[in-house]
């Protein structure tokens, strides 16, 4: 049987209300693709904090503008795109810091990028900003 | 409605056990980040952070805990978890949490804990 | 307090295995926008016969195309739009036929347009057959 | 998963109980007129359909109850609906299924009206 690739688009108001919207259709798609509970609990989390990055950095919680996430799976992979047309940023510029020293400086943020490099096995930024800001994620799926 | 979260609050002693339900995200996170800080800001610093209820915690929910641990300690206080469930369990050990925070398996352990001195991370 | 207008937009392949989708979409929607239990079952089901009819008649049940709804929602009132490029229709040239003339010829269709105008206050229809067909329909939020 | 939807089947005496569960779209109406279709294939024409645990109906669920009313009734059986829980029922009801359809309280009551003889749209 020949891999059939489908694709689901889900476009909502940028505010961290959505989040919970944005969680179910992932929730919902990942399940289409095959993955198993946990793994689709962590492409929740991935995306939640992609979506809570463009709402709160790209947007500066600016609840006119708007944010996509377009999932696209066959036999093997999830690829799941978040665009936003906010303000970029550089990712490279994004110092890795560890637990204890966030801690140690009181922060209360700085481990959103590291759970999605962490849960997915491949992402890309593709920044132009003000125009078409879009990180693609991609995760395979491992069969049971 | 999975946006729901909640803070239920008791005292067991000198301790507070703040009990989580529902989803902790970037929505929901100022509201955990306020009862947190309340019982800090009122001197209260044996905190247990009951998760039995948690359903979903993400970085900004983790931050809370990040960002509130230094101060309560130097207070003379600590900030326990206890009773988290294995889905939301993955995601504090992802990130290392179990190192620096002391993670009880329910909220009984958590209070001997306190009772006995234990911290995380040491 | 000026009524802020938001706007929700989930695209899907055409099948109706996604029509749970569509739905929860619209429930979630639907209950932001201020609607009561009952109303909101009403605009899962107009929803759902809309796409409904999409897939299986302007598609042909070709699961390659994709279907959109786009939901906006302001204090008064929902619009939601369907969006499909197939075959497009008449609408004006489709009979109203009655239950038991239906049930008389034995058939099990022809009660999708007569629930959705029966549900929403407002429905047009803008077909260009091939490029792109649009049902805009609205419903009045009647504040409890 | 809200598109789930299962037949279940038991008899009581010459009566045929199908018992419909969750959402009745136009991805599941074909499963429920399938099951339909074997009874009446199979002669089995005395047939209520328990709509107790049906959450969910759109126009095509609608349709299989509408192809099969008059052939069954010609076989000299009839199609039944029971238990139909509110929100449902406002479907049926906006569409004038209660003039044409016997549609009773409970699966009891419609067991008790085939014995009398009674049909709806009479
Ligand atoms: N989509 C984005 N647009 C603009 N800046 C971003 C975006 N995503 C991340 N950043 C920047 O990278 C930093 C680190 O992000 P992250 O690891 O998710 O931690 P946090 O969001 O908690 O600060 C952010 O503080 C922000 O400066
Ligand atoms: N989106 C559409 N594209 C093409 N044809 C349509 C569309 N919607 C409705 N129709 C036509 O209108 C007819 C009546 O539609 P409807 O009342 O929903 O009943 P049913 O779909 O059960 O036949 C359909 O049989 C079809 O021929």
């Amino acid at each position: 049987m020949p891999s059939i690739e489908q694709t689901f688009t889900l476009q909502v108001p940028s505010s961290t209300v959505n989040l919970a919207m944005i969680r179910e259709f992932v929730a919902r798609v990942g399940g289409m693709a095959g993955f198993g509970e946990n793994d689709v609990a962590k492409l929740e989390l991935a995306v939640d904090e992609a979506c809570a990055n463009v709402i709160e950095h790209a947007y500066d919680s600016d609840t006119t503008k708007q944010v996509s996430v377009r999932a696209t799976f066959d036999d093997e992979q999830i690829q799941i795109e978040i665009i936003d047309r906010g303000r970029g940023f550089d990712p490279s510029s994004i110092p890795q810091q560890d637990l204890d020293q966030l801690i140690a400086q009181r922060r209360s943020g700085g481990l959103g990028l590291r759970l999605i490099r962490t849960i997915m096995d491949d992402v890309q930024y593709q920044i132009v900003p003000g125009e078409k800001n879009e990180l693609r994620m991609v995760k395979k799926i491992r069969k049971p | 409605m999975p946006n729901a979260f909640s803070v239920n609050r008791r005292e067991e002693g000198s301790v507070v056990i703040l009990s989580l339900v529902g989803f902790l995200d970037a929505h929901t996170a100022p509201l955990f980040e306020k009862a947190i800080g309340d019982e800090h800001t009122s001197g209260r610093n044996e905190i247990v952070a009951d998760c039995a209820g948690l359903t979903y915690i993400s970085s900004a929910g983790l931050g809370v805990f990040m960002s509130f641990l230094e101060e309560i300690r130097e207070a003379g206080g600590d900030l326990k978890l206890a009773a988290i469930i294995p889905k939301v369990y993955q995601v504090f050990e992802v990130l290392g949490f179990p190192a620096l925070f002391d993670i009880a398996p329910s909220v009984e352990q958590a209070l001997v804990n306190f009772s006995n001195g234990i911290r995380g991370g040491e």
